[in-house]
């Protein structure tokens, strides 16, 4: 029990990404299933940016930084590594979303069931 | 049929994040930090910048943002390519 | 300069896409930029693969004061992202780049009366770039940058044609089916960082423990990279994508899937060697997943009646056919005796069977979209009596559908025979499988031909020419490459194949970065 | 068309914004933010500008900004700076860092309040990286804008 209680940030991170995927496999509007791979992208983000916190750590920028800091910073790489993906992420949003306008032109609907003309 | 299996699927997922979750290691004491630790402390002297999150971001891992800028940029020239036909700035 | 060529493999092809849109409305200028890019790309990647066969793995640390100064002084972790090409890698790159160049040549003509085609040159570029970076790449976090390039270039590709709802109904496919992968990527890359603090491949691989996280880790990677390489059952972007992207976008395309194909090599053999050697069913899931898939791809292609959802059907079944060839050498990793008998052969089959599917592939969406570029239509039914009219075509598409159905003297015969010999070796059923597979993609050609090129002239084709020559001669180099890696596939074998096979087996050549730490 | 409101408090607000925007690319090796940061700020500080227009002002205003050009120029300084480290080191190699070009002052060691004169070539590929976003969050929310509001005209 008590590794669950420590973990809890990793655990809501495991929530989200199940809401994640039951959003992309289970909704039919287009627009929702974007929003479900954006929340598997918070997810894991916040997940990566999880994994490079250090027990009263602070950030590691050293203008003007508290007198304490320098022994105790929190990891950089992860911070980084997030800063990288979120820019992805919008990237992906971005182009997935001026599909959705395409799609929306042509078929006059989001509706997922509805669109598929490609078959078989 | 379809939407149980899709069911079963995503709860068996659903158990193997949350196994790996209570098995990782546990939060705020990273176990291995080396890396980290030689950014922190060297930051100062071979980017010479102060903030090490943009030294890691731009020198040590500078090429992972040369990527970064170019994600953004294919997602530009796609977004204006998918929506040429529509007004814009050209007619 | 030579230390300099994986840098310079990026860099080009990059600084192309950076600067096509700058060409604005000159449609033609941009087209013969983006063939010059691509063709110095390929010249560069034939430098690197002489080099790395030379002088075996070869290293490239970003922003470090030496190339192959991998480990900071005193420090016993590797700080910096790098680049670590092996013969496998470099056999990849000769691919990607021969490819976009041929795709660049296509394209000339192909799409030269669309509008956007500035971006289209752009986009083209990138997906090169994504594809290249994937391949060479010897850190996590970049790969999984690069794959988000390929995949988001890829998409983009896929929609390119906009004023068809088709084409953007399969772009946004594609995306959200790579976006879901590469997010996955990055969360067992993430697990493994948590685990080992560290992003380079050959240190974690060296580290890696028989823990959960990293068992869940392994599973989850090569489960995205599987269904980003159209294996079932997450097949059904593909032949959505390959249908709709423009024909001269199609070999680039092929080649990123086959990228993916290349990290799921890279993550069994390579990144989870301490757990793959001791369990061998890892071996055999790949080997079963090809079985799959390749049967059910063909059972699909055989009901088709548009000609180049037909042929990507056929590209998963293709797919099938690597997967079991470098399977049945994964199950025999650990056994020296019995990787020496055939698992090397059996690995080198798969990769072999990689760079003919793509060139035969190509060639034959290619002439896919030489009938659409003529007759305006994909359907078979609407076809008919094109050989007279189209002689090029038709032979280009002979040579191609001979190909893929193995018959020899053709590239296609010479890799499947590797695979069917050594897949007797592990379960002759398999053998079994691969051989029915191989006689359904033969009956299937025979009707497309039939139905196409044969029968009497319709009437509304009256007036078809043959397509332009910059198509042609697209065209003529790729059937020439299968003639003559079906014609001399021991040389082929002796230069690039096995080299990049004992690539894959001697992981630990890998691990220690070629022998410099 | 938008109320008066918005558009009163969208000319004072922009030019507060972009000030704000640039700020945070140049001193990204300093505090907290960097290219991407400001860059979208940038952005966000335009994109402000083309909603509270109607789509006929946004027309003029943008009409003579090559974005696409600017994007381009941001994404080429950024590979040239990676490619002149090739000349000596490495690709993307930090040249300038402790070289005393500009930006090339060495940084005191520990915690300082912060010299604008230190990076090597951060600041350089922030710049460039800024130019970069700007431009390009700028022309998706553009063309998105001109879509919208072109159904709303006819």
């Amino acid at each position: 029990m008590n590794s669950v209680l420590v973990n809890l940030p990793f655990i809501v991170v495991a929530i989200l990404l199940a809401i994640g995927f039951y959003t992309i496999g289970f909704k039919r509007n287009l627009i929702k299933i974007i929003i479900g791979v954006e929340i598997l992208e918070g997810a894991v983000n916040m997940f990566i940016v999880a994994l490079g916190y250090v027990k009263g750590g602070y950030a590691p920028i050293y203008t003007q930084a508290p007198s304490g800091a320098i022994e105790n910073m929190v990891l950089p790489t992860p911070q980084a590594l997030t800063l990288t993906s979120i820019v992805i992420g919008v990237a992906v949003t971005a182009l997935m979303l001026a599909f959705a306008v395409n799609i929306y032109k042509t078929y006059g609907t989001l509706d997922v069931s509805k669109v598929r003309r490609l078959r078989g | 049929m379809r939407k149980l299996l899709g069911i079963i699927a995503l709860t068996v997922f659903s158990i193997i994040l949350f196994l790996t979750a209570v098995h990782l290691r546990s939060f705020g004491s990273p176990p291995h930090a080396e890396m980290d630790k030689y950014f922190i402390e060297h930051a100062q002297k071979e980017a010479s910048a102060n903030n090490v999150v943009t030294s890691v971001v731009f020198d040590y891992r500078g090429f992972d943002t040369l990527g970064e800028a170019t994600v953004l940029f294919t997602a530009v020239s796609g977004v204006l390519m998918a929506l040429r036909h529509y007004g814009g700035r050209k007619k | 300069m030579m230390e300099h060529l994986p840098a310079l493999i990026i860099a080009i092809p990059l600084l192309g896409a950076f600067a096509a849109p700058l060409f604005k409305r000159h449609h033609k200028a941009v087209s013969i930029w983006a063939i010059l890019i691509t063709g110095i790309t390929l010249i560069v990647s034939l430098l690197l693969t002489r080099e790395v066969l030379v002088k075996g793995i070869l290293v490239y640390v970003f922003g470090a004061k030496s190339p192959t100064l991998v480990l900071p002084s005193g420090y016993k972790v590797p700080i910096r992202i790098m680049f670590e090409v092996d013969a496998l890698g470099a056999f990849m790159a000769i691919s990607a780049t021969l490819m976009s160049f041929v795709g660049a040549l296509y394209s000339y003509s192909h799409v030269a009366h669309e509008s956007g085609l500035e971006k289209y040159y752009s986009l083209l570029l990138l997906l090169e770039v994504g594809i290249l970076g994937m391949v060479l790449t010897g850190d996590l976090f970049n790969l999984f940058v690069f794959m988000e390039i390929a995949g988001i270039s890829g998409a983009a590709l896929v929609g390119f044609r906009s004023y068809r709802g088709e084409a953007s109904e399969a772009g946004i496919k594609y995306l959200i089916i790579s976006a879901v992968a590469s997010l996955m990527v990055l969360f067992s890359v993430a697990l493994l960082y948590g685990e080992y603090g560290n992003l380079n491949l050959a240190y974690i691989a060296k580290n890696i423990k028989f823990g959960v996280v990293d068992l869940i880790a392994f599973g989850l990677l090569f489960t995205s990279f599987a269904m980003k390489c159209g294996a079932v059952p997450m097949h059904y972007w593909v032949p959505d994508a390959y249908t709709e992207i423009p024909a001269g976008g199609n070999p680039p395309l092929l080649v990123a899937t086959y990228a993916n194909l290349y990290a799921l090599f890279r993550v069994s053999f390579t990144l989870f060697t301490n757990i793959v050697i001791n369990i061998s069913r890892a071996g055999w899931i790949m080997v079963i997943l090809g079985v799959l898939t390749m049967f059910i791809g063909v059972t699909m292609a055989l009901v088709q009646k548009d000609v180049k959802r037909l042929m990507s059907y056929h590209a998963i079944s293709q797919t099938g056919y690597m997967l079991l060839g470098v399977g049945v050498g994964l199950t025999v990793l650990h056994d020296p005796s019995k990787l020496m008998e055939f698992g090397r052969d059996a690995i080198a089959g798969g990769l072999f069977h990689v760079i003919n599917h793509i060139i035969y592939k190509s060639l034959l969406l290619m002439t896919a979209g030489a009938l659409f570029y003529v007759t305006g239509t994909r359907n078979l039914d609407n076809m008919g009596g094109l050989a007279r009219k189209m002689p090029i075509t038709t032979i280009s598409f002979m040579i191609g559908a001979a190909a893929i159905s193995g018959l020899p003297p053709f590239n296609g015969f010479a890799s499947k025979l590797i695979i069917y010999e050594t897949s007797y070796m592990l379960n002759p059923i398999l053998t079994v499988f691969a051989m029915v597979t191989s006689i359904l993609t033969l009956a299937s050609f025979v009707k497309v031909f039939a139905s196409a090129f044969l029968g009497p002239p319709l009437k509304k084709y009256e007036n078809v020419k043959e397509v332009p020559k910059p198509m042609l001669i697209a065209m003529i180099i790729l059937a020439a490459l299968c003639v003559i890696f079906g014609l001399f596939p021991k040389i082929i074998l002796d230069k690039l194949i096995y080299p990049a096979a004992d690539a894959l087996i001697n992981y630990l050549q890998y691990h220690s970065w070629g022998g410099l730490a | 068309m938008t109320t008066v409101i918005i558009r009163t408090m969208t000319r004072i607000l922009t030019p507060a914004i972009l000030v704000f925007g640039s700020y945070i690319i140049l001193h990204g090796h300093l505090t907290p933010g960097g290219g991407f940061q400001g860059g979208a700020v940038f952005a966000s500080g335009l994109a402000l500008l083309i909603i509270a227009f109607s789509r006929k002002r946004v027309k003029e205003m943008f009409e003579k900004v090559p974005l696409s050009v600017f994007e381009s120029i941001g994404a080429l300084g950024f590979l040239g700076i990676g490619l002149m480290g090739i000349v000596m080191y490495t690709f993307l190699r930090n040249f300038i860092a402790n070289s005393g070009a500009p930006f090339g002052m060495p940084t005191p060691e520990g915690i300082n309040p912060g010299f604008l004169n230190t990076g090597g070539t951060l600041p350089y590929l922030n710049i460039f990286v800024g130019l970069k976003v700007l431009a390009g969050l700028t022309s998706i929310v553009l063309i998105l804008f001109l879509i919208l509001r072109r159904e709303e005209n006819e």
